[in-house]
């Protein structure tokens, strides 16, 4: 019943354009980012949503921004643009300059906001997820009624700290939800060859943790599904598991280049035929909310935002080499030179 | 009420954490059966009746979650003290508290803080053999982003474990099962604090410099003694912090008797013993007398038979028969 | 229905009174090793067995004993013992001398006897377990017909390389049991102050393992439930995972001196009551196959026999100490000296 | 047939690898996206087309899961060979690795043999930043039980690759990523091995040593090529074997030059070069005409930025620098 009543179509349209505007700003963000790093512009390694969008606008959407907290792994542009960090300084960061959002010293795999919740962007798969129950911890001890969510893949979900994570927070009562971002593939490994058992839903199951499995191609419903889930967690103080189906047009990172090693061109192609924006742009016409014209107006509008960005960022300076020994800690530098 | 108060290492620590706890609410604790059960070490008795489940935290057996929860609540701004059974078990949070702990300041450029201590005993307690005998300290001290400190002595405990709560960055505190029951005079001062990166004189010499930290500054101390009834007059320097280093007091004594023995109870190959004599090499080449000596645990696994055992753990003949190599 | 045709008492009385002699040559070895402990014959971690003898008998008589493969944590001397291993040469690793299974340099808690099949004996809680699927994942890449059994604690089931472990075992398909001792305590920690769910068995479930809980207080239950599974396991070369309900009599170590600090003396009592010798008892008495004269001669001889294990390990030499350096490596010893 | 090829250390170590596999069945591969994917770092590249899942085996993102299985298996008999994908994650499986592999002979007094090799790359790529740029040879080197080697040229990986491989304990082989593209003449013999614990004069010289292993050796090679335009003989000491370690090499060459400059790629403070410098300054003390200088990486996390994460890598000039402190 519960199901019937969100099929009314609830949103307004603004929302709706909201949501595509949003899918969209990231991809061409992040083919952005793909271009600077094909031109040597960024380098390291460095990973896009692209074909996941919906499932980090679902979320972002519903809880409270600059209050809730967030953190993920090294697939992180998405989350940090939707919580409000500057775009000029994250494409500066992935571009390793001064102004970045860790002044170069993180690059796209460590993007870090605090003052808008975002706690990372970290590089060691399933590393963060302990961090992320830690500030989950915060909140429970404080008393506030802050929710984190705790973003990892489906690779991220075999590491063993990750069980340790959802054993404590169950045991602790922690508001945090851990949403598994399930798009088939650890790097060049598929789903059914790291997981023996493909649906990771099932990973709550022996630690008393709720635990689902959704769809994340459907921003409508990711969005429904993210409040429900929040709400339970802000009100009920409990860890939450949550799988997202989903999948990534891309490679595994920019440096990936053989995909073919892993996965045909018919399955990419059938999956993209998921495509959360495109799938939105139906809704959007269907309800009357745009045309084809509109659409092509938006996405002008937001290829050119994002062309500025990137001119912006790529005008500003690369960090001095003192600032090298800047902030290892906050008080001091260790024993300096080679 | 008298200015100093005589007790355990093990007391002052306790007493330390328990005057921090009072001091501030954001100071928790966290470990393996530190509450209820008192610890294994029965360092945190009597703070679980005190402070409840809230703030003296029993955790499961699960060294790197507990230390990556504790370090993300240090990111939202509270302090942690967290316990490790043994340092031996750290090894299982390396990669949290080396590859993310050490790392956070500097990753986000200093916006995110990361105020936390992570406590506990390393090296032999008794026939605990291989797998529960580390020495860890010179692992983390080797990683920049943390602080580590090794105070031999109840006051230093007590005034370092208020340095390190108070420390906006990672502090690794390495305890000796040896030094829990020793005593000494502890300040009566709950404001009472020693800073990091100052070694000391314990005693004052001429002839060479024993430099050691944790209980191998007992053993120094021990083997000084016992010099001294030979006429060789050794100094004493207790590095009590191995991260930040204290080079210059090192370097002073060293100019001052032209001769140093590095005592640790770590493995001696690649201990930090060996970087405390590599930069006395470096940096005191034209004042040494003789070779910088050192003196480690026996490059082994650590055995059970405990004649086997102490073959292993450095004692104060070792350091004698060191100094005997002087000519 | 299956329970229906194990009521019917199947086994011979010989083996009856096998199992009850091995469970008490176990109890009164242990009561011998505490003794040791306490008269400073033995020292560092010393654990005991006392309470969940029945356990271990069931498994090992149902293995088959130097073919397939054991290993367990630190809690070890019953595996040991039942496996075949020199109950002197055990007496004398655990008083730390020369002639001792591993020449007085493991102690109690690392007993390994491979000839036997058995394989430690481990300190770390959990860090064992991926090492017993190894043992399995070599049984299957030679095609051989071993079973592994994998012993863990309640407190080391929640260990993270305990959940990568059952991950990999199903995923290549490994013969290796996952056998949880739940005795309700980690050391001093009660099961529902570490485990969320304390309902151990679920830990299978997310990984398209077989799991169950099984009451170890019974050697009977304990030994047709262990066939079963070992006969499943070698049948399909599959891992499994069961979860054994008992109880350690015993503190944690020897050194555990205080057991109120975490459980009432009430709830010892209660639990006595369970201690599976006494149980077993009552079988053979019931069944005719003794009376209390036997019983108590069969004990008064174990006694006997373990004093004079006793006796000889504690007339036998402690290491010289050049054996230091023995066995470091296979072909090379360290730098020598302090 | 030709008696040597000319290949990168990258084939010299597949084909190693390959030839083992097809000496011995015993010996398996297992890692990360090593299979299907060919490695990240390609290293594995077509190995999986000949040997199958299963000899070449895919891993889920476990390292401490498959570490331990690993070495259980070696346990049995068989002969793994485990790829780190990076050797910072190496730091999720180091109780497994330093806590059970290394410790197994000891504990089981030689009862239980443990045959595997763990590599993989350590130290800097370009740009992977903070938590994926460790080198972690000098943390295993460090732990008695272990065997460490660090070669830096096509034949010794492929000449060592195979003692590992034959070798009845637990071998680390560091590589790093610097190495894999460059070229060296390589024996053309499946037998062909290089043994552990010797190091190698590279260039000869009379005015200083230059001691370092794995890419290092590279930086020195080029720093004495430079320092010879200016008259001055540099002796590259290629140190190819951390544990054990042929101290009589570096020795000899220490007391033919007199001078000794120890290069790691390593954080400076507390690395492995710490440990070569105090065994020279140890045992070389009368034929030192100079400090034992030091050049390590910056004891810093290591920057994304291309120009910061530069800075903090040692090269050549590092290199120079330091030898114009000779007066
Ligand atoms: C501990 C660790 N092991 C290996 C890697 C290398 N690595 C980086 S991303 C990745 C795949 C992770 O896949 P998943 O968790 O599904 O996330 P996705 O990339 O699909 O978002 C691997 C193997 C790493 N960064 N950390
Ligand atoms: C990694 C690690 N952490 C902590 C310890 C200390 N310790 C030894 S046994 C134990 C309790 C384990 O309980 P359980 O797994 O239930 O086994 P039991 O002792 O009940 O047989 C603890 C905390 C250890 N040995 N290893
Ligand atoms: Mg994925
Ligand atoms: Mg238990």
């Amino acid at each position: 019943m519960a199901k019937q009543a969100e099929k009314k179509n609830l949103e307004l349209p603004a929302e709706l354009e909201q949501y595509y505007r949003d899918m969209l700003f990231i991809r061409h963000f992040e083919e952005k980012c793909n271009m600077a790093y094909r031109q040597g512009k960024a380098g390291g390694y460095m990973h896009v949503y692209i074909g996941m969008e919906a499932l980090a606008v679902g979320w972002m959407h519903s809880i409270r921004k600059g209050h809730d907290y967030v953190i993920t792994a090294y697939r992180d542009h998405a989350h940090a643009l939707l919580l409000g960090t500057s775009p000029v300084a994250l494409m500066a960061e992935i571009m390793g300059r001064k102004g970045g959002t860790a002044g170069g010293k993180g690059g796209s795999m460590h993007i870090y906001d605090p003052k808008n919740g975002m706690y990372g962007g970290w590089g060691i798969v399933g590393g963060h997820v302990p961090l992320g129950a830690g500030l989950a911890f915060a909140s429970r001890y404080r008393g506030d009624d802050r929710v984190t969510l705790n973003f990892l893949g489906d690779g991220a979900a075999n590491q063993g700290v990750v069980y340790e994570t959802l054993n404590m927070a169950a045991l602790y009562g922690l508001p945090c939800i851990f949403i598994i971002e399930n798009n088939e593939f650890a790097m060049g490994t598929r789903l059914e060859y790291h997981a023996s058992d493909p649906e990771l839903w099932k990973r709550g199951l022996p630690f008393n943790i709720k635990c689902e499995r959704i769809d994340g191609m459907d921003v409508l419903q990711m969005k429904k599904d993210a409040e429900r889930i929040i709400n339970y967690v802000r009100k009920e103080g409990k860890p939450y598991l949550v799988e997202i189906m989903t999948y990534r047009f891309s490679g595994h990172g920019a440096a990936d280049n053989d995909r073919q090693l892993y996965r045909t061109k018919e399955e990419e192609l059938e999956n993209l035929k998921r495509d959360p924006i495109k799938r939105l742009e139906q809704v959007l016409i269907e309800r009357n909310i745009a045309n084809e014209e509109k659409l092509e107006a938006i996405d002008a509008e937001i290829q050119e935002i994002v062309d500025k960005i990137y001119e912006e960022a790529d005008a500003s300076p690369f960090p001095d080499v003192e600032e090298v020994y800047d902030n290892i800690y906050s008080d001091m530098t260790p024993e300096k030179g080679h | 009420m008298s200015l100093t108060l005589e007790m355990t290492y093990r007391d002052a620590l306790q007493k330390s954490m328990l005057e921090e706890m009072d001091k501030n609410a954001d100071v928790f604790l966290m470990g393996e059966d530190i509450g209820r059960y008192e610890g294994t070490f029965k360092v945190t008795k009597g703070l679980f009746p005190k402070y409840g489940h809230r703030r003296v935290i029993d955790t499961p057996i699960t060294e790197a979650g507990f230390a990556g929860i504790a370090t993300g609540a240090a990111m939202a701004g509270l302090r942690p003290i967290v316990e490790f059974m043994t340092m031996s078990f750290s090894i299982l949070a390396l990669d949290q508290i080396i590859n993310h702990t050490a790392k956070i300041h500097y990753m986000t450029n200093g916006e995110v803080k990361c105020p936390i201590v992570f406590r506990g005993p390393g090296g032999a307690a008794k026939q605990l053999s291989a797998q529960h005998s580390h020495s860890m300290e010179g692992w983390y001290a080797h990683v920049p982003g943390l602080k580590v400190i090794a105070p031999s002595t109840p006051a230093d405990i007590y005034g370092m474990l208020k340095t390190a709560v108070a420390d906006d960055n990672p502090v690794i505190l390495y305890e000796n099962p040896g030094l829990y029951t020793i005593k000494g005079i502890v300040p009566d001062n709950p404001d009472y604090t020693v800073p990091f990166g100052k070694a000391q004189i314990l005693r004052e010499g001429k002839d060479l410099s024993l430099i050691g930290y944790s209980r191998m500054t007992h053993i120094n101390l021990a083997a000084a003694e016992l010099l001294a009834k030979d006429g060789i007059e050794a100094e004493v320097v207790d590095v009590r912090s191995l991260l930040p280093l204290d080079t210059e007091t090192i370097y002073n004594s060293v100019k001052k008797t032209h001769r140093a023995v590095v005592v640790y109870e770590d493995w001696r190959s690649g201990g930090f013993g060996a970087e405390i004599a590599a930069r006395i090499g470096e940096d005191c080449f034209d004042d040494l007398d003789a070779p910088v000596l050192r003196v480690g645990g026996l490059n082994v696994p650590m055995p059970y038979a405990r004649v086997l055992e102490l073959q292993c753990i450095p004692d104060e003949n070792d350091v004698i028969a060191a100094v005997r190599k002087f000519k």
